[in-house]
């Protein structure tokens, strides 16, 4: 029980995908308009989200470790496609705000992240529960900007006109550029927590370990992350997707 | 015919830009500009990779999907098939045209399970392109990925000179160039 | 409705089995030798990855060692050590590489030297170019003190000392970082064992180099005339010290008149 | 090269169950989504024919609803189905065009519109639209009842307050998704004045 709860807590706090490790930034800024369009989107990768970490770690002593990316899809994409077939028939107004971005939850680095680095090595409730846990951090994340920028760009929340009448929307929030910038001044803020914990000796080692303080693919020593090689030609033939991963993991702390 | 291709490549290489309108490709467009030439070979990477996924999710779809009337399965069989396509495409350059796999072998796999690529295969279908109209949507997308991403390694370079404030060093002086960038592009849409 | 089923598994399944198939085969028969030396001097190296050696990286030296497009010392961090066993691993002779290290061809601190303005702005060398007078410095040629090298050293072996930049000559790699980064072009890379050097780069004419500093080098030929060993030169106004030539006998430094030429 | 033919029997394995599983999903809401669309499509009906009792399928109308009508003056825009709106003797009062128009800011706006016969426009109603939050979107609010009850040959747009009935108030700052709605609804309106209102013999 006490494990569940951990997995939440971090999903949630402490390994937030979107304010503390900056992943999956691509739908975070497409689909964050509005506060109900940010809920919708964090609550339907939540589903894929759980729904894939659980199989892939019931799966992981059959996975090939050659193959893991392409069965990897293969699960995410299955789920993303009933996911489309539900919404489309049962939540018709959802599928149609989010339109392309729900086909393109398949190529969220979250979900393919977590597979490669907590499934592929875990049993499958706390697996089931680590997606859960993200998934609800990206859902509160996504939820979060989307009412800021609904709140500066529209003077709404979730549809509610909450500012005054005399309020002039600030446009530019819900369009492109006000995406970029509330993400810019949320990274800010993260490092300014960064250096202000830093400096009382917390450890602050998660804070941004995603993307968000070099930004340089080159030198960025977690790049094996973000490059997917399809089909693993370093892999050993033959061996499962959990022996592969504690290799890996082996080899990570050998050097 | 031909003015109407012309359209859509401006339109979407500038007008509805894939990165800085659609928010498609953020990864590499943030993270591979740091300076204007691995910018322009990431650039040309994404130009080869997203005509060439255009061309065969535009064939998969028109022969084989829509004929067996399967045509809900795009999602997975266009991404298993690009992704695919990509490292088979990797691995034949690699040895037999090692020069060119030197220029653009090691962005590849970076744009393998790109949202970018899978995003326009996906465009071209639900906006009903035709094979050639599909490709000519996929190369002019991609065209606007590597003005992007040049011009923001191009301003990048320059901003290594700044002085700027300690919590704003790194992604979120990145963002907010970007989102400037956003805002000019924004004027591109009187073109069309 | 069955068949709708089966056309689904057939076709998702095919695609599955051709990719497994093919691109298995693919990588056995594409597969492209990877040199073993490669790695085995990818390994060698330290792993900075300061790209202190002209290449992106240490993967890229390796490449290049590997290729034998690079000298197998050329890693300025690992220094002889890191060039003997990368050699044993090319199986070739380690040309023994003559230790370098930066030197700052400066000496004008804040006492020595005057300034023309107070300059409050950003603080970083290469804004300065955009300033009047290349800075606020009476000596155009000056070291300016904003530390843009010790910004970018990796080694933390260069830092400005009374307002210029002095380096740490035991914790310098001679990685070239600092070289290139000065907009004034004032830090070269000399020999670990040369004794002497001319520590300024001011192309100006003698009185405006005796206003603007009291260490400058005037132009006056000194040194040139009275070395034994023909090791100086003048480039310009400034002298320059051979250091191939040079047979530490320190002639020159009693010579000069401004004590622009320094023990390093 | 045994353990990698296992491999991919493994990962063959595993597309066929994901292929069984998305084949077996899709048949059984097949039904429901059909259900879900063409509730939309009768409410949207409803929407811009409020009086009429029944809709039937205009048999002029060549095609089944799948391909499209183009015209050359609107070549932007489609008309994808044309419906009779009966009342409940079964009298024809109009028309319900399914119109489709390419030039949106984020792709394809599907909007329905019901013509009466005297060629008065009930009012349109969007089935699909993606423009922009804020802006292009608000064509749901600012663009949609302005249409309604008029009775004009062709709309245009206008940027300075609407003066006269075929002037429409375009939405600050999302020129493009007027024009787009205005183009498709002239584009229906061409259709209706050209083709359908010829046909029933000039009433």
């Amino acid at each position: 029980m006490s494990e569940i709860k951990d997995r939440l807590v971090n999903g949630i706090v402490k390994e937030n995908p979107t304010f503390v490790l900056a992943l999956g930034m691509c739908p975070t800024l497409a689909v964050t308009t509005s506060a109900i369009n940010g809920l919708g989107m964090g609550l339907s990768t939540m589903v894929v989200l759980a729904l894939s970490n659980a199989i892939i770690s019931a799966l992981r002593k059959v996975i090939p470790d050659r193959v893991r990316i392409p069965a990897f899809i293969v699960v995410i994409a299955s789920f993303v496609t009933i996911m489309q077939f539900m919404l489309q028939g049962f939540i018709p107004s959802l599928y149609a705000a989010l339109g392309i971005y729900i086909p393109l939850i398949v190529v969220n680095c979250i979900i393919l992240g977590r597979a490669e680095s907590y499934a592929s090595k875990n049993p499958v409730i706390p697996s089931l529960f680590d997606g859960i846990g993200m998934g609800l951090g990206f859902t509160v994340a996504l939820t979060i900007i989307g009412a800021v920028r609904e709140l500066l760009g529209a003077g709404e929340v979730f549809g509610y006109a909450v500012m005054p009448a005399g309020y002039e929307p600030i446009r530019i929030f819900i369009m492109a550029p006000g995406a970029f910038f509330v993400l810019a001044m949320l990274t800010a803020g993260q490092n300014k927590l960064k250096a202000v914990l830093g400096a009382k000796g917390k450890d602050v080692s998660k804070i941004g370990s995603g993307c968000s303080s070099e930004v340089d693919c080159a030198n960025c020593a977690e790049a094996s992350a973000c490059a997917h090689k399809f089909i693993d030609t370093d892999a050993v033939p033959g061996e499962s997707l959990e022996e592969g991963a504690k290799r890996r993991e082996a080899e990570r702390e050998g050097e | 015919m031909v003015k109407e291709l012309l359209i859509l490549l401006i339109g979407s290489s500038l007008v509805s830009n894939v990165v800085l309108s659609q928010f498609l490709g953020l990864c590499p467009f943030l993270g591979v500009s740091r300076n204007t030439k691995t910018a322009a070979g990431m650039g040309v990477a994404v130009i080869f990779v997203i005509t060439l996924a255009s061309v065969v999710a535009g064939a998969i779809y028109t022969y084989i999907l829509t004929p067996l009337d399967v045509t809900y399965l795009q999602t997975i069989v266009f991404i298993l098939v690009i992704a695919a396509l990509v490292q088979f495409v990797e691995m034949v350059l690699k040895k037999f045209i090692p020069s060119l796999y030197q220029a653009l072998g090691v962005y590849l796999p970076l744009i393998t399970t790109n949202c970018a690529v899978l995003g326009v295969a996906l465009t071209n279908v639900q906006k009903q392109y035709g094979i050639l109209t599909g490709t000519v949507n996929g190369f002019a997308t991609a065209v606007g990925f590597t003005i992007s991403i040049v011009v923001l390694a191009g301003i990048r370079e320059k901003m290594e000179y700044n002085d700027i404030p300690e919590s704003f060093k790194g992604m979120p002086i990145v963002l907010l160039t970007a989102g400037l960038m956003a805002i000019a592009f924004c004027g591109f849409s009187g073109l069309l | 409705m069955v068949t709708g089923i089966i056309t689904a598994v057939v076709l998702v399944g095919v695609t599955g089995l051709i990719i497994g198939l093919l691109l298995g085969v693919a990588s056995i028969k594409f597969k492209v030798e990877v040199d073993e030396k490669e790695e085995a001097v990818l390994a060698a190296l330290p792993g900075n990855n300061c790209g202190g050696c002209g290449y992106p990286g240490c993967s890229g030296l390796a490449h290049a060692i590997a290729n034998g497009e690079a000298k197998v010392n050329q890693c300025p961090v690992g220094g002889d050590a890191v060039g003997t066993k990368i050699a044993e691993i090319m199986g070739v002779e380690a040309e023994s590489g003559v230790r370098q290290v930066a030197f700052v061809h400066c000496q004008g601190d804040c006492d020595r030297t005057r300034t023309d303005y107070d300059y409050s702005g950003v603080e970083d060398c290469r804004m300065l170019s955009f300033v009047p007078n290349g800075g606020p410095k009476s000596c155009n040629y000056g070291c300016l003190g904003f530390g843009s090298c010790a910004e970018v050293c990796p080694f933390d072996a260069i830092h400005v000392v009374n307002g210029v930049a002095v380096v740490d000559k035991e914790s310098c790699k001679a990685c070239g970082k600092c070289v290139e980064v000065c907009p004034k072009h004032l830090i070269s890379l000399i020999p670990y064992d040369a004794e002497y050097a001319v520590s300024c780069s001011s192309r100006d004419k003698g009185p405006v180099v005796i206003k603007a500093c009291d260490v400058g080098c005037v132009g006056c030929q000194m040194c040139l005339k009275n070395c034994p060993s023909d090791a100086i030169t003048m480039d310009g106004l400034v002298a320059v010290i051979d250091q191939e030539k040079c047979t530490h006998c320190g002639t020159c430094i009693e010579k000069c008149p401004k004590k622009a030429i320094v023990r390093v | 090269m045994k353990d990698m033919l296992k491999d991919a029997l493994i990962l063959f394995a595993i597309t066929v169950i994901a292929g069984l599983l998305l084949g077996g999903v899709y048949q059984i809401t097949k039904d429901p989504i059909a259900a879900q669309e063409e509730l939309a499509k009768a409410n949207a009906c409803k929407e811009v024919f409020a009086d009429a009792a029944e809709f039937e399928q205009d048999p002029a109308f060549e095609t089944d609803g799948t391909s499209s009508v183009y015209n050359a003056m609107y070549p932007g825009e489609s008309i994808d189905n044309c419906q009779k709106a009966l009342s409940a003797s079964g009298e024809t009062l109009g028309y319900v065009l399914t119109v489709t128009t390419h030039e949106g800011y984020g792709g394809d706006i599907r909007f329905m519109m019901g013509i009466r016969n005297d060629g008065t426009l009930n009012g349109i109603s969007l089935l699909s639209i993606s423009e922009t939050a804020g802006l292009g979107m608000q064509a749901e609010d600012v663009l949609v009842p302005q249409f309604a009850g008029r009775n004009v040959p062709e709309f245009i747009y206008t940027k300075d307050g609407a003066t006269t009935d075929s002037e429409i108030d375009a939405i600050s700052g999302a020129t493009i998704t007027t024009n787009a709605v205005t183009n498709g609804v002239n584009a229906g309106l061409s259709y209706f004045h050209s083709v359908l209102s010829s046909e029933e013999g000039g009433n």
